[in-house]
């Protein structure tokens, strides 16, 4: 896959970027107005890692998100108003009819699979799709999305060295996003650097400026490239911050306020936003009308959704076997 | 004596079990510096410190194994599991290791797996299951759930006092919905004794957790209606008091069982088998089971109410065995 | 018609299943070059190659859900685990993914895992357990447990055919030990239906598994002392064959629930309750369940034979609700 | 701890390897002679790795053994009798009662702890071990055994974290063998030195030759006084080779015969009787005359296993709780 990228693509990064946080946003303000049901998960900070990787992949290829990956969910395919079905309850296509919750919503056709809240047992999942792929002679690749913290489950383990062993197009994206929940790091892993983990699988591992959504882009193709060449499996590691807490309820009033102040300048949006007007892609006003754009497209899937009907009781009975 | 919720109860049964034994110690993920996603262990850290509170990486088969290790020695270890239905995580540890070491190795393994079971939260399929018949066919563990704040500090301590390994199931629901009088000092609520919530002629429910609640709230109901619900609170699920069960069936003559997880597989066949077993002769009637229906728990509101067990449904199948 | 031994029978439902579809691939240890540890699989991967007969390494949670992710994509995996006992590392798949993916995102897990179970190899605690129960609260999944070699091919191959994740229990005591006939061309035993192995009339055995045959020992015994006993076979026991189970009671009146699996919250419970919620009238004496008792497995010969039910045990429960 | 040797502890090194590999050809014998129950387990050719790696060790200090490690329960002060009732299924003090099989046995007074079958489960439980020796302020080491293919697990990966992560006092160490079961280690792992494993978990990682008792003590030894100087947790990798099949009914067709040569050559008692003969710690008689000692002591032991009754069947049903 070529890294060079046209003026649209530069554009699109921009967009979609964008269109995460606002979204995120609008969510916010649903849950504020308690119209989001559970707990609301933002990925502030963070969207550069969703968005630059999923776009390294094609139609048929698949991704499995996590909460801060809703941008790849976009890029996939998914609409607006099918997230904020989801947060809300509602039922309604492309949702889980009100069945789980905020991105746990699959569809193997866009490409993306809903993720279970077990941590790490995506792995494997998206390991046995890339088995599949391999088997069907298609050449299709797998990502799987997941935190620093998830890295620590049995399952991750035992879902990368599956892949490598089987040499599968699957790539894993530890979003090293500074803390789980309100556990640092360093709490949750002695190593600095959660790429090196690749080397006890005998994998490649590669660590990515996460908040540089070219960046992540390009090193995502080149993960890309080796899986569709036959290569196997890899591990990106994305160094990035979590912005917010945990979800909603969190404060993080245990993240030291420096750390936020540092990250706070590696704004992910804010930062390509200057490379955008720095390289002649974009200007202030081009730049305020895509936003304006998409804050007017929002607007109106949020009401598609508000008025979309929560599903019917009965309804849940279904479909538990084929 | 003080007000306290179902939440503080379990809290101060931590707490006044850390300062009684300096061998009990807490381990489980953001327990620590946060205090627990439900903040059940708030406080505890800045009393004991980092080394009685620990703070572990996301790994709950490490969390549950570390647990017996350091139970081997001597230590009282209290695991948490940030949602009960992460216990999956560890069944393995739990039901191979943990319950089968007195029996294999004669090494007792008195360690406490706690968290927060149960729906009604909006969690949806993963974070609102009922995980107690995942272990009731391994001898070995024993399993207790509070259903009141009182009980949630009596159990916790026995369970913590106890040899063997004991899965101590709050539920979420009643953490901050319930509050009490309970006494400041220390006692226990023992591991396999039943109570009887609730006298009553025509009909016993046995049930546990969040669902006693339902059952009273049935039972208060149905008395207009001239039928007369016990209501047997379990507390401890494995083992369980047999005589307090027979004992209010051969009453009653009647039984319902009832609780918030599914149907096939559910606590209640336990109880159904036991009590078809041994006071068959005293039954009047079909033994009733109400339950949630097979399905995950759904998340959207409209579903998750289906889904649950209520005073209704209770009153419906009570009316009906009642007619029997 | 040939005469083929049980395992035997699996075998020849693999290969023919591979043969008839391409999507049908083998994973688990050591069941390629080595032909499984008990070579069930033995044959395949000359026949079919090491693309479709996949050695893995030492995870079951990663065959498990490497599984479900191909069955997604249209594959018809079959998962070996070695010794059924370690299923219990794949628990946290089987229940959360694979059992809830169909209800939660529409997407259907047709897969099968299958394993060998059951005591009285000298296995000990970790090699002989009966695991049916763990799985019985979870809507999702289903399971089945073959007691002869016609049963043992039909079955698989439904399993196999079958749209949702199925449990495919093969009782190791039985691998080599019985033998049929049974037909060279395809056919299934569909999932969900049980089988009268023996008609009597004084009390319905309700069993599968290695069990049917201990309890058709001992009807044939107890036939000459005037008691006369119907055989269930279960075969499916999730979802189970509720309307043979109740035809057979309420032709009978009296039952015995056998199963090999330890008593408290075994699969009895299930039978029981259901039973006594839907033809209670027409039973005339207790349900009486013959189980091994509540301890793990133990391994020395005179321990495992006590442990283990056998005719004699089940003879002694249908004289005493024979006279009942 | 100083690792220099005495005369006494050279010879006991080849003393113990000696008594395993004797005990278990002992057991061969019974075990055609149907007195073994259930399947049997050989440790040919990996003996210097149990055997070097327990003398590295202390009273209070723990290890839990795999199938492989009899020699280390030996150094821990097992005795033969105890083992060979273990595999006849007998009862007796220092057994598990008929209850549990081969190796399945646990003295918390003698340091060794009896695993279960599923394979990388003890690495969290002797984590905890670790954990609480630390917090009772004993300056004690836990030392796990496992396969190359029992890394592969989830328990693996999630105890030798959390070892590490809390800086516990526990040695991993991995037994390089060439195959679990049947599976050849290229397919169970790509990594050729398990060693490397190490890295994924920010701790020291070294390998041994497994065949060289005195290299492996070494190794050990200094994994241990890292351990007790509070520096955490490690991972050696021995590397060895498996001489007979995964049990006695597998014949391990599977190995090419020309590895099975090559190891032969290494086999680690041969040469260290070359090595104690060479440095004039041994001679061929005072070998024979210990070998001979081993012998008759392994005969009367079995002998007392032998006459030694089998557990009371209404005896299975105690002690399941306190
Ligand atoms: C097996 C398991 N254990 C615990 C949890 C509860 N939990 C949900 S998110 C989370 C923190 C995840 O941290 P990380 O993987 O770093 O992802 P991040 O939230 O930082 O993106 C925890 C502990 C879970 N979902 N699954
Ligand atoms: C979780 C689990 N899965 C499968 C098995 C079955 N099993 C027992 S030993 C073995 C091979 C072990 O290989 P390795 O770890 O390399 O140890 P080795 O036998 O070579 O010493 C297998 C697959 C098991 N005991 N536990
Ligand atoms: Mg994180
Ligand atoms: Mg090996």
């Amino acid at each position: 896959m070529t890294e060079t990228l046209s003026k649209q693509q530069y554009l699109d990064f921009y967009y979609y970027m964008r269109m995460t946080r606002s979204l995120e946003e609008r969510l916010t303000i649903l849950f504020r107005q308690n119209k989001v049901i559970g707990g609301l998960y933002r990925s502030l900070g963070q969207e550069a890692t969703a968005v630059g990787s999923a776009f390294a992949l094609r139609d048929g290829d698949f991704i499995s998100p996590l909460i801060r990956d809703m941008g790849a969910m976009l890029v996939k395919g998914v609409k607006p108003q099918e997230l904020f079905k989801q947060y809300m309850a509602k039922d309604g296509e492309g949702t889980s009819h009100g069945r789980d919750l905020n991105i746990h919503i699959a569809d193997m056709k866009r490409g993306y699979v809903g993720p279970i809240s077990q941590l790490g047992d995506m792995v494997p999942v998206m390991a046995g799709i890339a088995l599949a792929g391999k088997m069907q002679g298609k050449n299709i690749v797998t990502m799987v999305y997941l935190g620093d913290g998830a890295s620590s489950t049995g399952a991750f383990h035992e879902g990368v060295n599956f892949a490598a062993v089987l040499k599968l197009p699957m790539i894993t994206i530890i979003e090293n996003n500074g803390y789980a929940f309100s556990t640092p790091t360093e709490n949750q892993c002695l190593v600095k650097d959660f790429a090196v983990k690749a080397k006890g699988y005998g994998i490649p591992g590669e660590i990515v400026d996460g908040n540089d959504v070219i960046a992540v882009y390009q090193a995502t193709c080149r993960a890309v490239d080796r899986a569709r060449a036959g290569e196997g499996a890899s591990i990106i590691e994305a160094k990035t911050f979590r912005m917010l807490g945990h979800a909603q309820h969190d404060n993080q009033s245990y993240v030291p306020k420096e750390v936020l102040d540092v990250w706070h300048e590696k704004d992910p949006i804010k930062n390509y936003q200057e490379f955008l007007k720095n390289n002649n892609l974009a200007d202030d006003a081009s730049l305020k009308e895509m936003d304006e754009k998409i804050l007017a497209y929002l607007e109106e899937e949020a009401d598609i959704a508000d008025r979309a009907p929560f599903p019917q009781p009965e309804s849940s009975l279904e479909g538990v076997y084929f | 004596m003080a007000v306290v919720t179902y939440l503080e109860a379990i809290r101060q049964a931590l707490s006044e079990e850390m300062q009684r034994d300096e061998n009990v110690f807490l381990l489980g993920e953001d327990i620590g510096v946060y205090g627990g996603a439900f903040k059940v262990t708030e406080g505890l850290y800045e009393k004991f410190g980092s080394q009685r509170v620990i703070d572990t990486p996301i790994s709950e088969s490490a969390i549950v194994g570390a647990a017996c290790g350091a139970a081997m020695m001597g230590m009282r270890p209290v695991a948490e599991i940030q949602f009960i239905d992460f216990i999956s995580c560890a069944f393995d540890q739990l039901t191979n290791y943990a319950a089968k070491s007195r029996y294999r190795q004669g090494i007792g393994i008195p360690i406490v797996v706690r968290g927060p079971c149960g729906g009604g939260g909006r969690g949806g399929p993963f974070h609102s299951q009922n995980v107690e018949s995942f272990f009731l066919n391994t001898p070995g563990l024993k399993m207790v759930e509070p259903a009141t704040a009182y009980d949630a500090k009596g159990l916790l301590k026995a369970a913590i006092r106890d040899e063997d390994p004991v899965l101590y199931f709050e539920h979420k629901f009643l953490y901050r919905r319930i509050k009490e009088d309970i006494p400041d000092d220390d006692y226990i609520v023992p591991i396999g004794k039943a109570k009887v919530r609730r006298e009553g002629r025509d009909i016993s429910v046995i049930t546990y957790g969040a669902m006693v609640h339902v059952a009273l709230e049935a039972a208060e109901k149905l008395q207009h209606e001239g039928i007369d619900l016990e209501v047997v609170d379990l507390r401890s699920l494995l083992p369980y008091d047999k005589e307090a069960i027979l004992n209010s069936v051969v009453k009653t003559s009647k039984v319902i069982l009832l609780h918030e997880a599914t149907r096939i597989g559910g606590y209640a066949g336990e109880l159904a088998a036991v009590i078809a077993e041994e006071v068959f002769d005293c039954l009047d009637g079909p033994i009733v089971r109400v339950t949630a229906p097979d399905t995950p728990v759904p998340y959207s509101p409209p579903l998750e109410d289906f889904f649950l067990p209520n005073a209704e449904k209770l009153m419906k199948a009570a009316r009906q065995l009642a007619a029997y």
